[in-house]
């Protein structure tokens, strides 16, 4: 057993999370509030990822990064990203693939709260950034968190995707999910039992405490 | 001088209200909009704060253009300067109260007016607990503290006393009087409570259906004229009870209970609940403090 | 990626897993180069290295899939047969004797085979099973794996009491004394012929070129006999 | 006879408060508590509505007990006859006005009793709308008819009218009194309004720091006593004026204006906003319907 | 193409929607209102299966049920009820995996409820059960339709757990998630973009319908 494997994962979930947050709060935040046409277009698109098989997900996305693309080519040479058999390309992997996780519960944390705090903001000469970051964020925690341990730990179990597109490359894109898969298919079943119980343990233990905080909050939301 | 000129449709429950207000207000003045339920009151101030956009209209403060919808002008709320005090508070619960009065401040303003607020409104003891923790009135100072920090043109104020105990009421109506002085602002307040009118406004504009039904001073409007010489009380009566040949009435007044002798022939068709007048012809009053 | 540290990237099939290894170990110390061992399907692994997987040796389970490769001019060469695959019959359930004749009895609820579309070993799987003009009769019972590893999870897990696998599976010391194995007869269905090409245009040829080279070698033949696969397309003829 | 004896510990914002109250009602009676924020009203209410479980004590309702913590007895909200309305209506947002009052009805009770209830507060009209649509008063009103269709044995009444305005207020105080009377119902009201609980209640208990501090008829406790005779006003000072050598103290009284002369040592120490009696020696009063 | 499995995924994919209402509801409602401190236990545990590799879950799930195993076959002699290599056993498989996506989004719209509500039916006498249906889930639609919709759209797109303990067997257990993945492997490509086209655009009009209403919901609950 090795431990490669289990950090690289918890970077992959770590680097992912905090991707999704920088993607997703925006765009829940225009979600939540847009009164546009396009907002159930908008919605659906984010969820679709979900449906197609990750494995199938994941060769779609390797033809679509593949250097012997056009568009995979234009990233190589003009901004030196390749997506495919690297980390990079894992994180973007499940980014698009926990997308819905990260949004949903923080679009409908922002749609709950009374319009009121953000219009007393915008009445103060606030900014939409500084309201949403200082005044609308700090009070839908539950649901922020609820979309952090989503995309995390969809993040650590993801496999057929993160196979597909990085190719199970130890040290870059063998990550714990992977390696536990690999140890079934060789039949060492010991070792996969191994690596599966500290996975395990250790998220348990990471969401456990987010849980533990998250039930203090909930309380105080919950009038 | 503030010129207020909208128009907006609003959908009420079954039909369409043409919201239609002009209002023309003093720098310096204290504003009362009193009206039903669904007149329109807070529409105007949302429109007023940039919240809501009018149909059709003009604000013009100071010579500034807030909204002209023909040039098509309507500044975001960000640039107005308004302070709006919500009837709700809209405290932002996850700051303590110095933060909430913080987050107010424009960023070439100096923080002393945070402290001076404090001071002035009675807060300075409750600065570091979070709006969760206080009873009404405490919010609602903080709301109203929150809403000066920025110096604004016009403090827009929708019901901010309706939900508050006729004590912790005064001592905020004490408050307002002091701060629109102090700071030589332009307010409007949204009231239900006569007295309050009363006691803050200088003019009144009764709103009925969308439109202004009446102005004018208290006074004026509420129809009491002033008094000098003779008195009228109004009041509700309590009870009729006949007593040999006559009969007493016993009305409330404020929160008085007068009782009136009166003949068969002047409480003819008077019964429990009505709106009555006290009067007297000779009346020698005195006057004396009720101690606290 | 290149230079005399960089590990040789060898893409395998699904039943070559664990005689791969003996050959990378060998090969290793008798030249000093450092491999890494990426295993899949075959077709998710050809796939990849369509869209530019950093492989440099592709060891497939048929002659199908670096055929394919070479029509498309990603090898260096046509693809070269390494081996012979054998197909057992397996059972991990207590109280079955595996055996053709078996299969058809109430005693089999489930019988478990690669899916023959993608894995060879099915395909295989399915011809033995038409040789012996059962496979209208069972056909019902057969349960596919998504390649020859899942399939060795369901015939241990005993979800299905009995399944067809590779000779190499049942051989390899993590399988040894795991339930009771017999050999499918070999004429009982076609040759599973498993090819191996060099992947074009990687930084690491020369290495590649070694141990292509040593693939051939009576030591690779030897380690690849004992593991499971066999030198001709038929051992006893 | 409604016994209730209850003590519980509760956290208020920086320290504890032991809520003790002892009350003991008469079946039909109208009482109401009155107090300052924070006193512990709503908690009485909660208590004995079995929201919320006291650390100690009994609640006995007409020979039924309810709650005895020494026993271990705490009937759940569903087995008390209780009618709760709360202050903010908690009316059910999915449902439309008859099918919240619908949904009181118990599994044995005949359906009329929603539309005699409709028909008696003038719902009838609003009985197709949702809860959302209504104004502040309708939703008051609905909330009220909806728990009174269980036709409870006592009614809870949270502060329902504190943030209506004075015409719906007045309106919804008649309704009150008058499903008090028709159904014969044991009524406790939360209430800071004075003239509200003069006009209502048989009895008052003042709450103050979690216990019952003054008890009896409105008139006792608000210590205005009985009147006949002479008359007293209170009211607040408005303006203080100098006229040549007399000073004009402008009071209101309720909604009404007085002007009162006073001299130099009357007003010592008087300032606006001060609560003032305003007394008669000689008073005749006349009394008279105000149109409306 | 085949129609079977695209039919058999649908199927699935509701027949385990339904399933995940009616235990994730109960449990976001204890989840919701519980004080207990294994409340965060419990939410930890319901994400867990997030965590590991499908496949591998799977597996495990493949040896549990076994009937070569003494809880497998107590299940099979004594309830006649089979989970491996049938359609029962990826309704299971898939409820398990996608529970967290009802019982999250539900919880916390179900705690953002004003207390009030709950306590104004218990005062009328309501049990928990009523006042569930009758009161609290018709005024968090917006959240129950975002638990249906995560629900639904994973379990279209779940392969590996699906894989793995349903064997693949043409119209009982081969879905359109493993046929898409069968096609791509057997370099059948045009075939496999012809499934994913067909589930795609058959799940995006089912998800943008439900969006459109939920817009409607979404506005009217967010004051
Ligand atoms: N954004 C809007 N668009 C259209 N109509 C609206 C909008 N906001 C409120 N209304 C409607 O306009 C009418 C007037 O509402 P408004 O809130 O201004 O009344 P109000 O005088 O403040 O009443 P209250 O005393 O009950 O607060 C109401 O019937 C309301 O339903
Ligand atoms: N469940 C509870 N446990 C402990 N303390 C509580 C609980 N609910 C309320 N309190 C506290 O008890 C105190 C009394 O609250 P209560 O709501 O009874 O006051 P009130 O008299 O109704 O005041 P108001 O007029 O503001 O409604 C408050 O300080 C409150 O913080
Ligand atoms: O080694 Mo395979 O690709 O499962 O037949
Ligand atoms: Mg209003
Ligand atoms: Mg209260």
């Amino acid at each position: 057993m090795e431990w490669q494997p289990l950090i690289l994962t918890f970077q992959l979930a770590l680097v992912t999370t905090v991707f999704l947050l920088i993607i997703g709060i925006p765009l829940a935040w225009w979600l939540a509030y847009t009164n546009r046409k396009t907002k159930a277009v908008v919605e659906t698109l984010v969820t679709m990822p979900l449906v197609l098989p990750p494995t199938v997900l994941g060769f779609y996305l390797l033809v679509a990064f593949s250097p012997a693309n056009a568009f995979g080519s234009w990233l190589d040479e003009w901004l030196g990203i390749r997506f495919i058999f690297t980390f990079e390309g894992l994180v973007l992997a499940s980014i698009i693939y926990s997308l819905p996780f990260m949004v949903q519960p923080v679009q409908s944390g922002l749609a709950n709260l009374p319009s009121q705090l953000r219009e007393a903001s915008y009445v103060m000469g606030k900014s939409g950034m500084t309201t949403l970051f200082k005044v609308l964020l700090p009070n839908i925690k539950p649901s922020l968190l609820t979309g952090i341990v989503l995309s995390f730990a969809h993040t650590i179990g993801e496999f057929g995707v993160v196979l597909m597109i990085g190719g199970n490359i130890p040290g870059k894109t063998k990550v714990a999910s992977i390696a536990i898969y690999d140890e079934v298919e060789a039949l060492n079943y010991s070792a996969a039992n191994m690596y599966s119980i500290i996975l395990f343990a250790i998220t348990f233990l990471i969401l456990l405490s987010v849980y533990l905080l998250n039930g203090g909050y909930f309380k105080s939301a919950g009038r | 001088m503030i010129h207020i000129s909208l128009q907006k449709i609003l959908n009420t429950a079954q039909n369409l209200m043409t919201l239609n207000i002009e209002l023309a207000l003093e720098r310096g003045q204290f504003a009362t909009l009193y009206g039903a339920s669904g007149a329109g009151k807070t529409s105007t101030l949302r429109m007023l704060a940039g919240l809501m956009k009018p149909d059709e209209g003009q604000i013009i403060v100071n010579d500034k253009t807030w909204v002209d919808t023909d040039k098509g002008i309507n500044l975001p709320p960000q640039q107005r300067r308004v302070g709006l005090v919500f009837q709700d508070y809209a405290l932002f619960p996850n700051m303590t109260v110095r933060k909430n009065l913080e987050y107010a401040l424009t960023r070439r303003q100096k923080p002393d007016i945070v402290d001076e607020l404090m001071d002035m409104i009675e807060l300075s003891e409750l600065q570091d607990r979070k709006p969760g923790t206080l009873s009404g009135g405490q919010k609602q100072r903080v709301a109203l503290a929150r809403a000066l920090v920025q110096r604004p043109d016009i403090l827009l104020l929708d019901e901010p006393l309706s939900a508050l105990d006729s004590k912790i009421r005064i001592k905020l109506q004490d408050y307002l009087q002091k701060v629109h002085r102090q700071y030589g602002l332009t307010t409007i307040l949204v009231s239900h409570d006569i007295p309050e009118v009363f006691k803050l406004s200088d003019q009144v504009y009764v709103l009925e259906d969308g439109v202004v039904a009446r102005q004018g001073s208290p006074a004026e409007v509420f129809g009491y004229g002033q008094m000098s010489g003779k008195f009228r009380f109004t009041g509700e009566v309590l009870e009729i009870r006949k007593e040999e040949v006559v009969y007493i009435v016993t009305v409330l007044i404020g929160t008085n209970v007068v009782k009136v002798i009166a003949q068969e022939s002047e409480i003819a068709g008077l019964k429990v609940g009505d709106q009555v007048m006290v009067a007297s012809k000779a009346f020698n009053p005195v006057i004396q403090r009720v101690g606290e | 990626r290149s230079g005399n540290d960089a590990k040789l990237t060898i893409a395998t099939s699904a039943n070559m897993r664990f005689a791969i290894k003996e050959l990378v170990d060998a090969f290793s110390e008798q030249t000093g180069i450092d491999c890494e061992i990426i295993t899949g399907s075959s077709g998710k692994l050809m796939a990849q290295i369509i869209e530019g997987a950093p492989y440099d040796l592709f060891v497939s389970a048929d002659m199908k899939y670096p055929e394919a490769l070479y029509q498309r001019g990603f090898t260096t060469g046509t693809p070269q047969t390494y081996a012979y695959g054998r197909l057992v019959l397996w059972s991990a359930a207590e109280g079955i004797e595996p055996d053709i004749t078996i299969l058809t009895s109430g005693q089999i609820n489930h019988i478990a085979l690669a899916n023959p579309k993608t894995a060879p070993y099915g395909q295989a799987a399915v011809e033995v099973l038409k040789h012996y003009d059962i496979y209208e009769k069972v056909e019902q019972k057969l349960v596919y794996g998504e390649s020859i590893s899942q399939t060795n999870q369901f015939i241990i897990s005993g979800a299905a009491e009995v399944g067809f696998t590779a000779k190499s599976v049942v051989l390899s010391s993590e399988m040894a004394d795991r339930g009771a194995w017999i050999a499918v007869d070999e004429n009982a269905c076609r040759p599973i012929a498993q090819g191996a090409v060099i992947v074009k245009s990687t930084g690491e040829m020369k290495k590649a070129e070694k141990f292509y080279a040593f693939l051939f070698s009576e030591q690779a033949k030897e380690i690849l006999e004992h593991s499971g696969y066999a030198k001709n397309e038929y051992t006893n003829r």
